[in-house]
Formats: structure tokens, C-alpha cells, sequence
């Protein structure tokens, strides 16, 4: 199954169990672009598969006032770069309303959006922007690698009483996997050993993870026997993995696809030389793309995007120190 | 005391017209420029069963949902007479009037709105509502919270940061949320709670709940694009909503006509084809009952409303602001933009009430309140580890 | 050739009326809400000294100021005959059939959306414009570019990624700027060239330049907030500006009437008091018209104006959509849609050219096409140092 | 001269300057509710001193369209938890435009705005979000202290031809300081040591400047000699000022009010460790608020700022390891 059919699935599934679930978005009913939804409205109607019109920083606000009053809203917000429009709604009411009602509202919401570049959609398409959402108390945030991962976590999320912030990957859309039928929820907040080593841990969310256990591998062929960590949750995010994992092996590299400076990786690699800077026998080396947009151009945007070549060079950076 | 002035409307709940969620344009729109394309009337065909897919959210666990209905004004809008609202008026500006006192003593703190002046809309609008009906407000709403039935205690003490506060402190002047009383939420971010208003009708509409939606703010508020965009959203899915603006004809300092040519809010919706109506926001009945009239034909399925209050803001947008933009209000006028005298002398004029009964009821909100900023005057604070505690909901409620 | 039909106005610009600028409602509004305020025509008061405080700055060194007008088709609103107006869409028909072509080959990636059906709006207002008018469009704004007179080889080349590109590479189809041809942003956010658009005009506005702004973008984007808050701005500030909409129908996969309850666009802006017109997209004779009347009035001071033009996207919304969600034009349907037939049968039949004319206009378009395209893949990668050196600007123009 | 007087005279020395640059937002006209923008309307006229409607989305596009088009605008955004709308245009058009149009455009926006808890405003008023900013390439981020640095600041970032988001603190405006006048430009880019030391360095930005002053008064009187270095500008960062303090001091502290996950501390921190990680005798350790939103209760909000006694508290504890 494709990871986008697994997302497909796992919507399905919790419309069917629950019927508080509605799915809001743009062209939603129509499937949208990639694919995602699908099916749905022809299974449960148009008034629980939501075409909304282009208004992202109000359908967001919507979705939240639906989730507080009782229903389960899946936004789906096309691009992750048009979550800016929407993030005055997701940070001042969604993230907030728990605490600052003192704990009388809830906001079960979730919502999914894709990032990322590599696909020649020029700079206003292909960001990766969960830097934004990791530092706002009271948002979780999830980045799947796998298609089994991306329907498990979504359902763990749609069950959730929070705002939970899915963001998929348009490039790993179209790639297969299996994927257990009927989706089986995979709990927020616990990381996953995706390949056992002994020299160092590389932790890496979404796209990068493949680009990891790629990396692992032609280390691999160079005598380096690489651990590689999919976070799959950034918040609440499984620093216990991340520590037993180091403990082993002494080094750390820390990859993303968001631009490196302010990225997710300056937390990960801060909290763990806090927690375990005896243990490190070099500095936690992170991986990230280069402090520019993201360019159109082929060549360009290949090189800004980065991989298994980057991973590499920091592990091996790891190594001589 | 019943007179016809005050049972203008029963707010008789209509079954929703389900049929009524629209997908297509209405045949007077035509559909030319949709040529070539599947009928969008096509989009409507699985109206036949929301009936039947949302029946079973009727009795599912929501959030909110209480159907019991309270008997105390504030509460139903089936047996508000005059004299109450001439009471709850009164409560609302003995709670105003002790705001600046509690700030200067120290114990209400931040940015502090208040609405003497506006009471009328408050009034005229919230203690209309059913007690589960839903309520937005913004960052001037102790006025709308007070009319729907917020105890003042709990109101006080909240905007003195104690754990008694409705919000245990944690949310502050501009942030009241009651949900037992139907006060969903308020907002420090202008036009950030009507989105919200429109969700909340979102689920009534598809729970086919007998509820209404009321999200009331500012005439500032209607130059921001969330206005717009929920306008026609609601417009679109013929929510059970009303909004509610209080136009006081400023925004912090600057008078409306700096922000936009459009001086009466309702032309603003106009195209949308909302039903709509601008009350003079003092005459307390008159806003009852225009947003009577609105609210019902909502609340029946008939889609959503505006009712633009023209109102007055007596005193600063916040406290402590020096007014340097505007010339005082002469005593003459605000006799006559004053909404509590008015409502005593028609009501006396009128003899709905008698002066005597309107002392007693002025009397009476007088008590009240003082005995409610006195017991929320003995609240503790919050004790810190509440912080990290209401970060995220649990998954079995707390 | 110089018919009645194309030379319908001059669009002779007038000294932009300074003191329109407005801070107070007009008097026909009346001000009751204000009372008790400083009298808002006050805030008009140094309306007088604006001339003065901007007359610097028309000397000044504006980033974009050329007042020189080209000649050519596409850079002039005074010398488009029928005949270039035919040419135009002809170039940019031409151009868009090479895209599929150059996306088959790989040369061409990344989102593409075109605009064949739509070629009628952009020759009848794009091409009226002068060449330091500035023209803010969307993502399917290669049409719009082409008719403001951006070379097609810049053109392909941007869409390639390559050096000679028009943004070197670094923006694609949905971001072309062109700012020697006045064609300052577009924009893959939905509506977000909007509000830039008022930005220039206002720019104008203040410096009291004679230029026009437009900004097009789709009726997809007139529910987004930014519209709102951008037409209650252009109207507030009487601004120098343009509002194109091509009204296709869709949004994506989704018709209007699932957006929205408002079918005319035209209907939306109606309480701002702009002037406005609906024509027909295909007519682009139709559409010259109507909008040189606007132009003229927006550039002679009278404010902004929104012109809706009933439009037809004939291929998907971008190349690989796979269209289910609407069934197939006719061929019928297509003629009497299809804006280069029209005028080509209207122009002759009026006697505005001969068939042969429009036969050569054919040809030169497919040639200059062809040979732009051919040229632009001559052109190289952009070098991976420019990804660096141009995420800041330098404080001397580099 | 107070802190918001410095901005003031900025402001009104750039508009005598150079008559591009207008002043925009809400209420400016009428000097703002901090007084911030007081008498410009008056000296300037109402079309260079412009307010505007509550449509920060759209103004934020007005003013970099007025931008890019030769104007100077420098755009007040009256609380940065507001700066949620306008992110869009912010980060997809103003940080963009140079780079998507190849060099075309540029952009000389300053959007002054200003954050921070303190004052009992609430969780939508109180907010430091600096960290959305300084991960966006195309911006520059500054964070005066002083009230000499508020002006010099805002003076060089109204010259500079990129989009510079100058964040004040609404804590700091009425502090008085010594202020030259004219008002004297400080550049981008450059931090400044705040007071020598020898044992430990703090980097602090903003308000947590004289919260690191005041933790080093009173570390000293326990023989510890702390170094304060005011970062002043985040984007472009200082980091050779920062690692010459470490190379001398070994140890370093990095302090913001911001929520600390995702902070700009972490990124601080991990540029160091990655330059340093052999100079360093201890883990990088930040001080930044707790992961929550900003609490309304007086005694909570007091807990909840972080001070000088987290700034001792994470100064002693890099001196046990
Ligand atoms: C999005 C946003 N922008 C700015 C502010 C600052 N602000 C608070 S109240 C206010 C004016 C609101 O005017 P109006 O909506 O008419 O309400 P009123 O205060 O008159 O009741 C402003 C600009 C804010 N709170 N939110
Ligand atoms: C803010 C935003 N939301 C969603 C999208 C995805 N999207 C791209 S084009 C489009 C439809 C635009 O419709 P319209 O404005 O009518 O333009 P058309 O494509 O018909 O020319 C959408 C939803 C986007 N680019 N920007
Ligand atoms: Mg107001
Ligand atoms: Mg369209």
C-alpha cells in the first residue's frame, strides 16, 4: 500500500468507528491533489467530507470551534507553507484554549498537511516548517516516515483530545509498503529503532529517514555500523530513545530536511548534550538544508535538499574528532 | 410582569431544515460559468442522508451539550422581562464600575476592557440565549458573560488570577470562557473568536442540535479577512448563527471612518444575502427585539444573521487610557446614550415596571456584585503546578 | 488599422487629485457613531501639505520608476489594434500548448497551470497597460505576462530552470517577475499578491505618480481574507489600482457554488462602492473595453475598480490533472468560448483585418514561439553559488 | 530618555531623513498605546503616518508591496503574537522575493513590533516568538536591550534593503537610558559585551539582558566572574563574539524568555558545541521559559518568566560538571 493510501485508510477507518470524525479541506471531496481523501465522500457524504473554500486562517478557526463543541475535525491544509496563514488560529486559540480555559475546553483537531521540497515546486510549495509548531505549548507534532506509521500515528491523533498536527511528505506520497488492514494505531511519542549499529545514532524524521538508512548503509560498506532513529513524534518527542541509543554508541547526528538554523535539530542535539554531554565522544552534528529558500531551478534545488550525502559527511565528522 | 414589550418572540426551536445545506447555487444565481462541468446540484445529492448519518451524534458524548435549561434571567430568553434585564444591566455596571476599583487596589491586573455604555447589546442579545445555546465574545465581554449567566464571582476572581476565577486564573479579563453557562470562548485576538463561532454552528447544524451560535465583537473586528471569510462560510452552510456586532465606532483610537468607508456594518454582509438589521445598541428592547427576530429564524433553519448595534463606549478602550482622541460626552447626551436610563424611564413610562421595583432591582445587582467581588477577594492563586497540568487534555476528562 | 473598436478610450492619465485622500466618511454617510469625537474630517486636515511632502520623492530613487513607453504590442495601452490583440493571444495560446511539450521532455517541471481559454483577459488588460504600469498576477500568469510585453524566452527559460530565465532560474511558473516590464510578483499563494498589489498603489498614490497597478488572480481567490481586507483598503485609501478577476468557476477540482453563495465577484465588492463591471472573458474586445474605462478612472484619481471577467479554463486546472470532476467541453461550446476564434471571425467580419492578416499574426506568433523556445534550451543551469548570494539583498544594487 | 522615546526619535530621524520612509499600523497616528510612534502624525502628516484598519494579514502585503515599489515603510504590528497573521506574507512574499525573482525585487521593510510576559496580559498578548523568524531565510531579527540599541537599530534596519523584523520588549519601554542624540546607527550583526568576565559567558537577548546582569551581580558575590554578552541582532548572529568569550571561558549560558524548546537557545547552543565542543569544560546549558503558554495569574506568570534565578541557577550548574 502506498503511504498516501495508508493515510487514506487510516481517515476512512476513523470515519466509520466514529462518527464525530469529519474531514474539512480544500477539494477534499474531490480527493485532492495527491490523493489523500479520495473515496470519502462517496462513503460518508458530503457533509462529513467538507469542500471548504480558500480561506485558511478561518476554516482553521472553524475546525477548532467544531473540535471544541464536540465534533472530531481532520483539516487537511494543502501545503504546509499555507499553514502560516492559518497559524494565528493554530497558536493563539487551538494550542492555547486547554490551558487558558483552564481546562474546560478541548481541541480533539487534527490537522494534516504535506512539506517538503524536491519536486520543482518552487519556494512557496516546498518548505518544512515544524519548527514553528515544536515551539508552541500545547500543539503536538508528527512527521511519519512509513505508510504504516503515517495511518497508525493519524489514528492515534484523531483519538487524541489535543490539537495534533500531522505533517506528511509529498515525496514519499507514491511509495509502498505494507501496511496492516485494519490500521493499527501506533502511540504519539515513541520513537523507532530503524536499524540497530554501534557507532553512532542518526535520528532523523520523515523523508530523512530513508535518506538515513540509505546513508547507514554505504557507511556501512565503509566499516561504520550506523544506529538510525525515526522520531516519527517531534512533540511530546522520545528523548529516552534518543539517550539509550547514544549511551551505546557516543556520537550523534541529527537530520531534517527544514533549513538547519532554528530547525528541530538545534533542540534535539541542545537536549542531548545537556543530558549526556559525558557520553559524547564528538559534538552532536546536525543536518539540515542551507539558510536560503527553497529554489526552483533542478540543480539548485538538489543541492539544497538534503540526503544521504550530507548524512554521511556528518557522520563521518562524528568520527574524527 | 408581562407585557408585550417583554415576550416580544418565543424562540420556539424549529426542527433544522436539513435539505437546507446547500451545495449549489440557487436557480436565481444560474449556473453559466459552471458549463461543461458535473452539475454542482450534483454536490447536494447526499443531503438525503445527513438525516440518518448524524442521528446517531444526537445522544454521542459531546463536549457540550446540556439540554436542561435554566430558569434564572440570564438564562432562557422565554421569560426575560423587563425589569430583568433592567437588573442585569445594572449588574453589568456595578461589575464595570468595580473593575477600576479592584485595579487600583492592586488585585485586577492586565489589560482591562470594559463596556459601560454598551450594556444594552449585552443585555439585549445574551440573556436571550438558552442556557446551551453557544456564546463568543472578545476582549470587552464581562458585559456578555454577566447577560448569559457567568457568576460574578467566578468572573471576579478571574480577573484577579485566583483559582476561583471561571478559568482558575489562568485566562484573564480578556479570556472568559464558562462552559457550563455556554460561554465558549473569548478572545484577546480581534476577530479571532468569530471562526470559532462558525465551528461551533458547524456541529449544531450537523447534529441537527436545536442550538444557536452567537459570537459578538466590534466594528473593528469587521475590517479583519476572518469576518469575511466567515460571513460567507456561513452564508455558504446556512448556519444556525448570529453575529453580533457592537459598533462604538472606534477601535482603540482611531474612529471607524480611518479604517473603512463602509459606516454601517450591515452593508458590509449585504451581498452575502444575510438576513440583517442596525439597532440603536442603547435602546435595550429594540436590540431584543430585532435579535429576536434574527436569532429565531437561525435557530429555525433559515440561516445565519448579523445585527449591528450602534453603541457607545463611555469610557476608554482600556483603563488608563487618557482619551486624548475624543471629547468628553456631554451629560445631556449620555442621558440619552445611557442605556439603563432609558430603560427605567420607558419602562416606568410604560408601566412595565414601577420606579420602586427598579430601585429594588438596581439595589439588588448593587448587592450582588459587592458580595461577589468581596468572596472573590478570598480566593487563593492558582497553585503553580496547575501550569504544567493544563498543558494538554487528557484522554479520560480531568 | 485604426477601427472605433480598437482605439475605444485613450487612457490619458490625469494629475492624481491629491486631496481625495480621505480620512472621514463622505457627508451622505453621516457620522452619528462618532459623536462625542474629534470631528473625523479633522484627520483630513494635512491633506493640504501632501503635496509638498511627497513632491521629493518623484525624483527620487524609486526601485522601480521608468517613465519611458515602449512601443510594442503588450507595453502600451495606445496603439493595441484588434490585430496585435489577436497576435498577443496568439503568442501566449502558442506558448502554453509548448509547455505540455516541454514538461513531456522533462525540461519544463514543478506545478504548471495554464491558461489556454483565458487568453481573452490577459490581452484586453494587460496589454492596455503601459510599461512602468505595475501587473501583480497569480500562479496561471504566463498569459498575463506575455501580454505585458515579458519576453517568451525568459519565459520558457524560467519555466526550465535555466540562467537566462527571467527570475534565473530561481522562481519558475508560479513566481515570474519581470520588473524592467513592470510585471512586479506572482504569487503561488492564493490571493497573497493582493495586498502587494495595494502596496504599489499606494506607493503610486503617495508619490503621486501616473501609474496603474492590476493585480489579477481567480475566483478562487476572492474568498480568501486578503481580498476583503485589501478592497476595504484600495477603497479607504482611493488608490491607483486594478482588480482583475478571471472567473473560471473552479477552484482546483471544486466549483464556485461550493465556495460561496455570491456567484459574481462583482456582487462582493459592492458595498466598498467600487466601480465595477462583469464582462464577458472571451470577448476581449469586450474586455479592452470595460477595463480601459476603469483604468482611466482609477488612474485619473476616482479609485480603485474591480473587473470580473467570466472566463473558461479549458485544459486542467494544472498538467496531469485528470479532469473528473467536470466533463468535457463540446466543440460547439469550445468555438463560442475559444477568445482567438472569436475575435479572429469578429475582426474580419468587422473589417478590422483581413483573414490573411490574422493568418500572418498566426504565423509570426508561432514563429517567435517557437524560436523563444528553441533559444531557452539553449540556456544553461543557473551556478549553485547564486542560491547564496541571493537570499539577501546587498546594500548597493549588485 | 526611556526605551520607547529611542524608538520614537528613530523614527522620526529616518522620516525627517529620507522622505520614503512612512510609518504604518494600528492606532499609529495617535502615538500607539505605548507612545511609541507619539507626535510623528503631527510632524509628518497623516500620509506618511498611516493607520490602518485590524487587517494585519493584508497590511503586512501593503507594506512590503509599498516596499518593493520604493517606499521605506516601516510597519508596527502592535503585539508579535499578532505577527501570526501576517506570517504569510512575511515568510512567503517579504523573506522570498529577492531570492524567487533572481534579484529583482527587494524588499527595505522594517516590521517593529513587541513581545514578552510581565505584565499580566495574558496568554494571546505575552508571547516571545522570535524562533518562528530567525529559522526563515530572507529576514533579519533584532532584539534591542538598551534603549540606545532600540534606536541604533531601527535606524540601520531602515536603511537596510531587506526585511528586518525589529522585536522590542514591551517590559523595557519605559526604562531610561542614556541616548545620543541624533540617534546613532548600530549595526547589524554585531553583539556587544554587556560585562566581562572570566568564568562563565551568558548570551541574552532582549529583557534577559539585565536579568543576566543582574544574575552576574549577585554570582559574583559567590566569587563567580561571569561574562554578558548582549546578542542584540539574532539574524545575522554574532557567533565569533560568542565563541571568543567561550574560548576563554569554557562555559556558556544562552537566555531568552521564550519558551526554551525550540528556542533560539538551541540553536546557540548547538553552534557552539559544534565549533567548541573541545573548549567547552561543560554542556551548553539555556535558560528559557517553561513549555506552557503564558499563564494570566500574577503568581504564575512570575514562575513562569524566566529571570535571574534560572540564569544562576544554569551558570552553577555548568560550573559542577
Ligand atoms: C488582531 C489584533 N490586532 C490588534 C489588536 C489590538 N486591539 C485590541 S482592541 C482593538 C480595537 C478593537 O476595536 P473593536 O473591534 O471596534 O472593539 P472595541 O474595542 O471598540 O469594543 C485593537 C486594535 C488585537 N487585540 N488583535
Ligand atoms: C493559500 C492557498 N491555498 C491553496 C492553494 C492551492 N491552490 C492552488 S490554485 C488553487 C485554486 C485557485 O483557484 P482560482 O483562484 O479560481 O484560480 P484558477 O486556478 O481557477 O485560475 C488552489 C486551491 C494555494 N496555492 N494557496
Ligand atoms: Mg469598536
Ligand atoms: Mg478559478
Amino acid at each position: 500500500m502506498t503511504y498516501v493510501k495508508a493515510v487514506n485508510a487510516a481517515l476512512a477507518g476513523a470515519m466509520r468507528a466514529d462518527p464525530r470524525v469529519v474531514v474539512m479541506g480544500e477539494d477534499v471531496a474531490e480527493g485532492g491533489p495527491y490523493t489523500a481523501t479520495a473515496g470519502l465522500a462517496e462513503e460518508f457524504g458530503r457533509q462529513r467530507v467538507i469542500d471548504t473554500p480558500i480561506s485558511e486562517a478561518t476554516v482553521c478557526g472553524v475546525a477548532i470551534g467544531a473540535a471544541q463543541s464536540g465534533l472530531r475535525p481532520v483539516l487537511e491544509i494543502m501545503y504546509i507553507d499555507f499553514v502560516a496563514l492559518a497559524l494565528d488560529q493554530l497558536v493563539n486559540q487551538a494550542a492555547k484554549a486547554h490551558f487558558m480555559s483552564g481546562g474546560q475546553l478541548r481541541v480533539p483537531l487534527v490537522l494534516r498537511t504535506q512539506g517538503g521540497a524536491g519536486h520543482r515546486s518552487g519556494a512557496q510549495h516546498s518548505q518544512s516548517l515544524e519548527s514553528w509548531l515544536v515551539h508552541t505549548p500545547g500543539l503536538k507534532v508528527v512527521m511519519p516516515a512509513r505508510a504504516v506509521d503515517a495511518a497508525g500515528l493519524l489514528a492515534s491523533a484523531i483519538a487524541d483530545p489535543n490539537p495534533v498536527v500531522v505533517i506528511e511528505h509529498k515525496a514519499l506520497y507514491f511509495r509502498r509498503e505494507d501496511v496492516p488492514d485494519p490500521v493499527e494505531a501506533v502511540p504519539l511519542g515513541v520513537a523507532r529503532t530503524a536499524r540497530n549499529g554501534r557507532d553512532v545514532t542518526i535520528v532523523a524524521f520523515s523523508r530523512l529517514v530513508y535518506e538515513a538508512l540509505e546513508a547507514a548503509e554505504q557507511l556501512a560498506s565503509e566499516g561504520i555500523d550506523a544506529e538510525v532513529i525515526d522520531a516519527r513524534t517531534l512533540v511530546p518527542f522520545d528523548l529516552e530513545a534518543v539517550l539509550g541509543s547514544v549511551s551505546r554508541t557516543g556520537r550523534l547526528v541529527v537530520a531534517h530536511e527544514a533549513v538547519r538554523q532554528g530547525g528541530f535539530g538545534a533542540e534535539i542535539a541542545s537536549a542531548v548534550h545537556e543530558a549526556a554531554f559525558d557520553l559524547l565522544r564528538a559534538p552532536v552534528q546536525r543536518v539540515g538544508a542551507r539558510f536560503t529558500p527553497v529554489p526552483f531551478s533542478g540543480p539548485l534545488e538538489d543541492a539544497y535538499v538534503p540526503g544521504r550525502a550530507e548524512i554521511c559527511a556528518a557522520v563521518r565528522a562524528t568520527l574524527v574528532s | 410582569m408581562t407585557s408585550r414589550a417583554t415576550r416580544p418572540h418565543r424562540l420556539a426551536a424549529k426542527d433544522i431544515t436539513l435539505s437546507r445545506w446547500r451545495h449549489g447555487f440557487k436557480s436565481r444565481w444560474g449556473c453559466q460559468q459552471n458549463r461543461g462541468c458535473a452539475d454542482p446540484a450534483d454536490r447536494g445529492a447526499t443531503n438525503a442522508v445527513l438525516g440518518s448519518t448524524w442521528a446517531c451524534l444526537r445522544g454521542a458524548d459531546w463536549a457540550v451539550s446540556n439540554p436542561e435549561r435554566a430558569s434564572g434571567p440570564g438564562a432562557t430568553g422565554e421569560a426575560v422581562t423587563a425589569l430583568e434585564l433592567l437588573g442585569i444591566m445594572w449588574r453589568i455596571r456595578f461589575f464595570e464600575e468595580e473593575v477600576p476599583r479592584l485595579q487600583r487596589a492592586g488585585l485586577a491586573r492586565g489589560l482591562l476592557h470594559l463596556s459601560v455604555g454598551q450594556e444594552g447589546v449585552a443585555a439585549g442579545t445574551c440573556a436571550m440565549l438558552r442556557r446551551d445555546d453557544l456564546l463568543y465574545t472578545g476582549h470587552r465581554g464581562h458585559g456578555h458573560a454577566i447577560a448569559k449567566g457567568v457568576p460574578l464571582r467566578g468572573l471576579f476572581a478571574e480577573l484577579m488570577g485566583r483559582l476561583d476565577g471561571v478559568c482558575r486564573g489562568l485566562g484573564g479579563s480578556m479570556h472568559i470562557v464558562d462552559v457550563e453557562h455556554g460561554l465558549m470562548g473569548a478572545t484577546g485576538v480581534v476577530g479571532g473568536n468569530i471562526p470559532l463561532a462558525v465551528g461551533s454552528a458547524m456541529t449544531a447544524r450537523l447534529g441537527a442540535r436545536e442550538q444557536l451560535t452567537v459570537v459578538l465583537f466590534g466594528d473593528g473586528a469587521v475590517q479583519t479577512g476572518y469576518f469575511h471569510e466567515s460571513v460567507n462560510l456561513a452564508a455558504l452552510w446556512r448556519l444556525p448563527l448570529v453575529f453580533v456586532c457592537e459598533n462604538n465606532g472606534f477601535a482603540e483610537f482611531t474612529p471607524r471612518s480611518a479604517h473603512t468607508t463602509v459606516e454601517r456594518v450591515c452593508d458590509v454582509v449585504a451581498p452575502y444575502g444575510l438576513a440583517r438589521q442596525t439597532v440603536d445598541g442603547s435602546d435595550v428592547i429594540a436590540v431584543r427585539e430585532a435579535f429576536g427576530v434574527l436569532a429565531a429564524a437561525a435557530r429555525g433553519g433559515e440561516g445565519p444573521a448579523l445585527l449591528e448595534c450602534l453603541t457607545y463606549r463611555l469610557r476608554g478602550h482600556y483603563e488608563g487610557d487618557a482619551q486624548k482622541y475624543r471629547a468628553a460626552i456631554s451629560q445631556a447626551e449620555w442621558r440619552d446614550r445611557d442605556p439603563i436610563a432609558r430603560l427605567r424611564r420607558r419602562g416606568v413610562s410604560e408601566g412595565w415596571f414601577t420606579d420602586e421595583a427598579a430601585a429594588v432591582a438596581e439595589g439588588a445587582a448593587k448587592e450582588a456584585v459587592d458580595e461577589a467581588a468581596r468572596l472573590a477577594r478570598e480566593s487563593t492563586a492558582p497553585p503553580l503546578e496547575l501550569m504544567e497540568r493544563l498543558v494538554y487534555a487528557q484522554l479520560e476528562p480531568a
